[in-house]
């Protein structure tokens, strides 16, 4: 019994079609127009700032971050967050350097997979128990520090034959960094599999709306705990970055890197109330937060106007790429 | 066709989880309070309790003010900042050792003020720029820490105003002068959130923020007003740590952010807003503040501390919640 | 019946209430309005009906300045105004009862009901209790509602809500010194018959010094309460009718742009029912809210459960589906046993599940209208692990076809579609594997139009014949007896009785009220 | 296609070939938000202002991660005459450092922090590290603290950060001053993370617990010593238990001064700030070579001073000589070399 008015999908005013199409495609690139800006406003404070081997450094250094950046993105896409990241990563970096004399090259896919457990053993956690992922995370970030720092000795742990995790130290091409490209490498790969298979669409309608996802019968727990899984994933894949940076291990290691993982991912754009975002967006939101952290007092930027300028450029850029239309109310 | 009585029925099912579910808390309290006395009889002296309620004093301030960022499902991370900036406006402007400044009350107002203006700042980041309260108060740490470190200028601000310091040292009825502040700080913040416009409303955007501008609130005053509100109660927060500590700490603020959302959380006020309050609150900042003296009490060893302290309290928000557990809830 | 447009306001009549003219509103890939013209004249009831987006939401939110419209004119008491929020509109005596609910579910409904209008119940920012219980005690006298203003809202029923909107609205009385326009977006969807009965006494009463404007899909309530309908149709006007003496059928014509038949009952065409083993056999079944509860459901047969508010029935719908917990019981479906821990584990049983809370339960709202189709059924969509896009797309438009649904294009976000089409991608979600067993159906026609409802009950009848069984928590009395082979009558958590509803042997709303109280 | 360095890598500059206006003096510490720090900036910046250039402060906020990320992008600048005086954030921070300005060739002094097995004397640029006797400080202020309890009583010490080396010599300097003070009882001892506002909870905390037992406070700093101080205010006790701490910090001096602090140790940071650029000056620019420097300058403990009442006066004022930072007195202040 359908009707001809109904039938008919009403037709689509040319202008009305292209004019949200432009402006949406313009704050998908957001993130990357938010560096750039950055990179010439630094460059124009200090014009030896843009050179090839200073932009390489850069790419190196943003590395592990991007890593920790783009596991945590899947968590605040699902709608959670996870504040045990960098706790985490430190208990990797101490694993690692304890592991590496005995287990070689195997130290690292197992630093990996113990980390991914932990980070299950969270989700399930935050799934069963029903606690916020804030707390879980929160206690999570205690209890893995206090882990770590009774593992280690509460001390560094040296890493006196790196050769198992130097690989990550050489440059591709004699340009790129191999951190930096195997953090791309992970970046695509999960951004890949997001998308060629129903997981893109189940971890956004748990994000947007948990309880509709569930009674569509999406495996909102499953999904959950998997993003879990592969945040304590990347934790450890850049535990084994700093390793191979730091030529040691340490219980406090990548703590500070909580917030600019944090940043990292808000700044490309992505809702921290979850739904909307993707982890291209946070791989930018990495760079113009690296760039922040080493390009400000590099360029010569005072400490105490260093924090205040980062204060101010960190939600200004927010500003800038969050797409409003996709986020109906902003808290 | 309806049927009264299946209604009410219905009802009062839902009002007694209701009273279930903010029991969790005080329980868990009472518990952790029980097993620490049986366990040290230190722990159970008057001195110590006398000490526990002390030093949450601060907790309990900035406590309060985050409460109110909560209930309306935001998050504030900016109270670092904050006291940090406000520590040091209020030791510059006492007498203190680096200039001849002696404002006194002045000073300490001024520094709540400050607090006001950064609460301020992070409200309009939010409503005006629309960047997320996370990001926004973030933001504004970093400012704070910053201007803080601007005044800091190197050499240590210690105070000598004796109105000042006798915050931290007088006592009335056997509790210190700063506790008793806060303690007036929960019963004002109590009032504001039961008898206000500005509490209930920001009680309101918690639950239904969209409601509300259906209804012709206009909802971004508020928002601007309860961060505003606050920043105050950080400023003064920064003014007690500056009282404690005779001097102004850059730090004064150091850990406070994730220590007040452990505890409004470990009471009861959901981080996604609309439920909870600042008496819940009080109740989970005495619950931290006796789990960390509690560990210290009994001896655990210094290196586990932490993990302790965070296993016990995702156990008791998980206790807490039990009562409260639906299939299909929703939980962030 | 139709009468021809009145753009020019004959001068002898008095100045109307309201006066939309020429009104556009564009979307993107939608004209929501496209040049409507209404009047609402004083002391009048005007009905407003068209299909599910016809631009009946679109064009009373414009009314409360919560859509500015891209073009046209409107006049309160005849003066040009510009609405540019809902307080704009209050300030003209202009006030609206939205179709989703819209309270706070954690204040109390004193506030809900004084929310933004407090008077003196706030002075200076501070709460005066006593005041703002009296005050909106006297909202819900005016309505009859029983409830304590000082409970929290999200302690009220569903339909105790709806009550406390109505209230709320009626605080424009007090607002405004110009006799108000109070608008009703299908208020009564929600509501059960004798809730409606005090609705419309309400309006009545309204009519002495307000004008109302009332929408809903069930066009005898329309035709009921109303004094005259104007009809929309594609965002454009198409008419009015007199309610005197007009019947639905007509009504209807207007609203499709063609005959059409008002006849949403199908009771010749139900299923022959098979009797060998029931599809699903629940014995026992007890939860929070409901016991022993016995249930037999064969392929092809569609069994409805009615029951008044807080019987319990949804609930049983809820643990059929894994939602809700229950105590004990057994669950078998084709004679197999069957636990129902999670929803995942009731959608691998073959069971499909349509909420009545549309907005919150049903759909994902900033997603499109594919994703939100395909959500479920990930064999239908996919090429081993992965979305073959192809076929993604060559799904949907079918099923858009398939159900009439009236959307921009498959990627349009679900959230910007009218609520009946939102309802039918919902409904879509369980169709598309072909392989859905047990349905369970939760007011799945709220809020749809004839048109729309129609077609539901048509598809609900083809999937009964190709053998799914169907659970329905109808909408009304009439839908439940006109589709069902069975109904079930459920008081107070227990199945009180069963009624047969054989074609041509069907009982009356009277039989069944008998037993529901 | 891989590559152990990227394109474009600085050959390590010959030693002593700076002219002085080309050096480019940088200084690192972890922030200028507390006075020890803050005095070791000021003391880069004098000595700076002595050869007229001046020095570019970095700070890092007590974050590792930063810390590295500050250094790599330094080094991927102009490193030709770069001397840099680095405080690590802790001992596992110096080793990357230490290579990274190995290969660009800049010239390196860190203080404090370093794994004990990673030598200057194996790398070319890394000129010299500087710290000081942990075990010793420890030790000292431990022995001033029994002393001024009369060789008997019970103690509580505050701990620093718990995974550096500071914190651990300290605390074993502790230790071996227990051993040799049998009367001294160690009552409890907690980290309270070298922080002012930490220390004040911890010692009221256990000053409950143990009551009048408690006669003496070891802190492993000073910042947690005066917050001991403000506790024992707050419980009605200022005066009547004896703090030490470590560092010398102002306020620290002037307690120690007017007798509410027992005794601190100076390592005098306003020296450490200018004597690591002082020697990365001297190298860059000729005045001396590495391979001149006698191999216990390499890596050594500096001078440090107990200050007790009686010669707090002489350290009420920080003060730099210019003559310390002369390229003949530079190693002036070495006390032996670290083992
Ligand atoms: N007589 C009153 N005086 C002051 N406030 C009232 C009064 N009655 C109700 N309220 C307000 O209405 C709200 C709902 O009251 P009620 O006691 O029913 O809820 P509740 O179960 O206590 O809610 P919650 O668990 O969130 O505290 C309360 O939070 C209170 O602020
Ligand atoms: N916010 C929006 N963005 C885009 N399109 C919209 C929006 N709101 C409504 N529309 C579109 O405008 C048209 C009219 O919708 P409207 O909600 O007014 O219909 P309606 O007559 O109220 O339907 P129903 O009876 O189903 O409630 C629909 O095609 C709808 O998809
Ligand atoms: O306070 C200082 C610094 O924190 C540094 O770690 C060395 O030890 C302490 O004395
Ligand atoms: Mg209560
Ligand atoms: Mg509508």
């Amino acid at each position: 019994m359908s009707t001809p008015v109904a039938m008919q999908p009403v037709a689509e005013p040319a202008t009305g079609k292209s004019g949200p199409r432009a402006a949406h495609r313009l704050t998908g690139f957001m993130p990357l127009i938010a560096l750039v800006a950055l990179v010439v406003a630094l460059t124009i404070a200090d014009p030896d700032f843009l050179t090839q081997r200073s932009l390489t450094a850069v790419a190196r250094t943003a590395a592990p971050l991007i890593v920790l950046a783009a596991g945590a993105t899947l968590i605040v896409l699902c709608g959670g967050i996870d504040l045990s990241i960098a706790a985490l990563a430190s208990l990797s970096t101490v694993l690692l350097a304890l592991w590496l004399p005995d287990l070689g090259g195997l130290a690292t896919p197992a630093v990996i997979a113990v980390a991914a457990a932990i980070g299950a053993v969270q989700g399930v956690a935050h799934v069963l128990l029903r606690i916020p992922s804030f707390i879980v995370t929160l206690g999570g970030m205690s209890i893995l520090s206090a882990v770590a720092l009774v593992v280690s000795g509460a001390g560094t742990v040296r890493v006196v034959d790196d050769t198992p995790v130097k690989w990550l130290e050489l440059y591709v091409g004699g340009y790129v960094p191999m951190s930096a490209a195997m953090a791309l490498l992970v970046v695509a790969l999960i951004a890949a599999i997001l998308k060629a298979t129903p997981l893109q669409s189940w971890v956004s309608a748990t994000g947007y709306a948990e309880s509709a996802a569930r009674l569509a019968g999406t495996p909102v727990d499953l999904v959950k705990i998997g993003a879990f899984c592969v945040s304590g994933a990347c934790a450890g894949f850049a535990a084994v970055m700093l390793v191979s940076r730091q030529f040691s291990g340490g219980p406090t290691m990548a703590d500070n890197l909580l917030l600019p993982a944090v940043a990292a991912i808000v700044v490309g754009g992505t809702a921290i109330t979850g739904g909307h975002g993707s982890l291209w967006r946070s791989l930018a939101g990495a760079f113009v937060v690296t760039l922040l952290r080493v390009g400000l007092p590099i360029v010569g930027v005072p400490s105490a106007y260093e924090q205040i300028l980062y204060g101010v450029i960190i939600v200004v850029a927010v500003a800038l790429t969050l797409d409003w239309s996709k986020v109906s109310i902003i808290k | 066709m309806t049927v009264t009585t299946g209604v009410a029925a219905s009802r009062r099912i839902i009002r007694r989880g209701a009273a279930f579910r903010d029991a969790g808390p005080p329980v868990a309290l009472v518990v952790i309070f029980a097993v620490f006395a049986a366990l040290s009889p230190q722990f159970r002296s008057i001195d110590n309790v006398q000490n526990i309620v002390d030093a949450a004093a601060v907790l309990a301030v900035v406590t309060c003010g985050i409460t109110f960022v909560l209930m309306m499902g935001s998050i504030d991370l900016s109270s670092a900042g904050v006291m940090g900036a406000s520590a040091l406006t209020v030791s510059l402007l006492v007498a203190n050792n680096r200039n001849d400044n002696d404002f006194g009350l002045v000073g300490i107002l001024a520094a709540i003020v400050l607090g006001c203006a950064f609460g301020c700042l992070s409200g309009l980041a939010l409503v005006l720029l629309k960047v997320p309260s996370f990001m926004a108060t973030l933001g504004v740490s970093a400012i704070g820490l910053g201007v803080a470190t601007l005044l800091f200028a190197g050499v240590q601000p210690n105070i000598s105003d004796t109105m000042l310091k006798s915050w931290a040292i007088e006592r009335f009825l056997g509790l210190s002068y700063l506790t008793w502040i806060a303690a007036a700080c929960i019963l004002v913040g109590w009032l504001v959130q039961r008898y206000t416009r500005l509490g209930r409303y920001a009680f309101a955007i918690g639950g239904a923020e969209e409601v509300l501008t259906l209804s012709g609130v206009k909802v971004k005053p508020y928002k601007v007003a309860v961060f505003t509100l606050a920043g105050a109660f950080y400023g003064l927060a920064g003014v007690m740590v500056t009282s404690q500590l005779g001097a102004g700490l850059v730090q004064a603020g150091n850990g406070y952010d994730f220590s007040a959302i452990t505890a409004a959380v470990v009471g009861g006020t959901l981080l996604t807003g609309g439920r909870g309050g600042v008496l819940h609150s009080a109740v989970g900042v005495v619950l931290v503040m006796v789990l960390t003296n509690g560990l210290v009490q009994v001896g655990v060893s210094p290196y586990w501390q932490g993990g302790v302290e965070g296993l016990i309290v995702v156990a008791a928000v998980a206790a807490a919640v039990i009562p409260q557990r639906r299939r299909n809830q929703v939980v962030k | 019946m139709s009468v021809p447009d009145q753009r020019e306001p004959t001068t002898s009549a008095p100045v109307p209430a309201l006066e939309v003219r020429g009104l556009v509103k564009h979307y993107p890939g939608v004209k929501a309005l496209d040049g409507v013209d209404l009047v609402v004249h004083q002391h009048e009831v005007l009905g407003l009906a068209g299909e599910n987006g016809a631009g009946k939401s679109t064009l009373l939110k414009a009314l409360v300045g919560l859509v500015t419209p891209d073009a046209g004119e409107i006049y309160v008491r005849g003066e040009a105004v510009k609405l540019r929020s809902v307080v704009d509109a209050a300030d003209h005596g202009i006030g609206m009862v939205f179709q989703e609910q819209s309270l706070v579910p954690n204040l109390t409904a004193a506030e809900n009901i004084l929310l933004g209008g407090e008077g003196p119940a706030v002075r200076r920012g501070v709460y005066r209790w006593d005041v703002m219980r009296r005050l909106a005690q006297e909202q819900l006298d005016k309505i009859g509602s029983k409830i304590d203003p000082l409970a929290r809202t999200d302690t009220l029923s569903f339909a105790d809500r709806q009550m406390v909107e109505i209230a709320k609205v009626l605080r424009i009385e007090q607002r405004s010194q110009h006799p108000p326009v109070i608008i009703l977006d299908e208020p009564t969807s929600v509501l059960e018959s004798k809730e409606i009965d005090t609705l419309f006494a309400q309006i009545r009463r309204l009519r002495e010094f307000a004008s109302v404007v009332f929408v809903s899909h069930r066009l005898d309530e329309v035709l009921d309460v109303c004094d005259r309908v104007s009809v929309l149709r594609g965002g454009q006007s198409v008419g009015e009718v007199a309610t005197a003496g007009a019947v639905p059928r007509e009504l209807h014509r207007m609203m499709i742009g063609s005959t059409g038949s008002d006849d949403h009952y199908h009771e010749n065409a139900a299923a022959s029912v098979e009797a060998e083993q029931p599809r699903l056999s629940v014995r026992g079944l007890s939860g929070k809210s409901f016991r022993d509860i016995d249930l037999d459901v064969a392929a092809g047969e569609i069994v409805a459960i009615v029951g008044v508010h807080g019987s319990g029935r949804e609930d049983v719908c809820r643990a059929l589906f894994g939602i809700e917990p229950t105590s004990a019981g057994e669950i078998r479906m084709d004679g197999k046993k069957v636990s129902l821990p999670n929803t995942r584990a009731a959608c691998a049983a073959g069971i499909g599940y349509v909420p009545a809370e549309r907005k919150n339960e049903g759909m994902v709202g900033p997603m499109s209208v594919a994703e939100n189709m395909t959500l479920t059924k990930q064999k239908a969509r996919c090429a081993g692990p992965f979305v073959a896009p192809r076929k993604q797309a060559g799904l949907v438009d079918r099923w858009i076809e398939r159900l009439s649904i009236r959307t921009p294009g498959r990627d349009t976000p679900i959230q910007r579609l009218s609520g009946g089409n939102q309802q039918k991608v919902v409904l879509a979600r369980w169709l598309i594997g072909d392989d859905i067993r047990l349905l369970l159906l939760d007011h799945p026609t709220r809020g749809l139009d004839i048109g729309a409802r129609s077609e539901v009950y048509r598809l609900m009848r083809e999937l009964a014949t190709s053998g799914v069984a169907t659970v329905l928590l109808a909408d009304s009395l009439e839908e439940a007896i006109g589709m069902a082979d069975r109904i079930l009558v459920m008081n107070d958590g227990r199945v009180v009785t069963e009624v047969a509803c054989p074609n041509g042997d069907k009982p009356t709303p009277l039989d069944l009220v008998k037993e529901m109280v | 296609a891989c590559s152990e360095a990227p394109a474009g890598e600085n050959d390590p500059a010959g030693a002593g070939a700076c002219k002085p206006a080309d050096v480019k003096l940088v200084g690192q510490v972890r922030n200028e938000s507390n006075p020890y720090e803050a005095s070791w900036l000021a003391g880069g910046d004098a000595f700076a202002k002595t050869v007229g250039l001046t020095q570019q402060r970095l700070t890092y906020g007590g974050d590792s991660t930063k810390q590295q990320e500050q250094i790599s992008q330094l080094l991927a600048g102009d490193t030709k005459c770069l001397v840099m005086n680095v405080l690590p954030n802790g001992d596992s921070d110096t080793a990357p450092i230490v290579k990274g300005a190995d290969k660009a060739g800049a010239y390196l002094v860190t203080q404090w922090n370093k794994p004990a097995d990673l030598k200057p004397a194996d790398y070319k640029t890394w000129i010299s590290h500087i710290t000081y006797n942990g075990v010793e400080s420890g030790k000292q202020i431990g022995d001033a603290l029994a002393k001024s309890i009369g060789g008997s009583g019970g103690i509580i010490a505050l701990q620093g950060v718990l995974d550096t080396a500071a914190a651990k010599d300290r605390f074993a300097g502790l230790q071996a001053s227990l051993k040799e003070n049998s009367g001294v009882q160690l009552l409890d001892q907690q980290t309270a993370n070298f922080s002012r506002a930490e220390a004040l909870t911890v010692t009221k905390t256990l000053l409950t617990k143990h009551g009048d037992k408690v006669k003496g406070i070891w802190a492993a700093n000073d910042d947690m010593a005066l917050g001991a101080l403000e506790a024992l205010q707050q419980a009605g006790k200022a005066g009547k238990v004896a703090v030490v701490g470590i560092d010398a910090v102002p306020d620290a001096v002037a307690a120690v001064q007017s007798g509410s602090m027992t005794a601190t140790v100076s390592s005098d940071g306003t020296w450490q700030g200018g004597i690591g650029l002082a020697i990365g000056f001297c190298v860059a620019t000729g005045k001396l070579q590495v391979k001149d420097i006698a191999a216990d300058n390499r890596a050594f403990f500096a001078e440090q001073f107990l200050i007790t009442k009686d010669n707090a006066a002489s350290f009420a004022q920080p003060k730099t000589d210019p003559a310390d930072f002369d390229c003949a007195n530079v190693f002036k202040r070495v006390a032996g070399p670290l083992k």
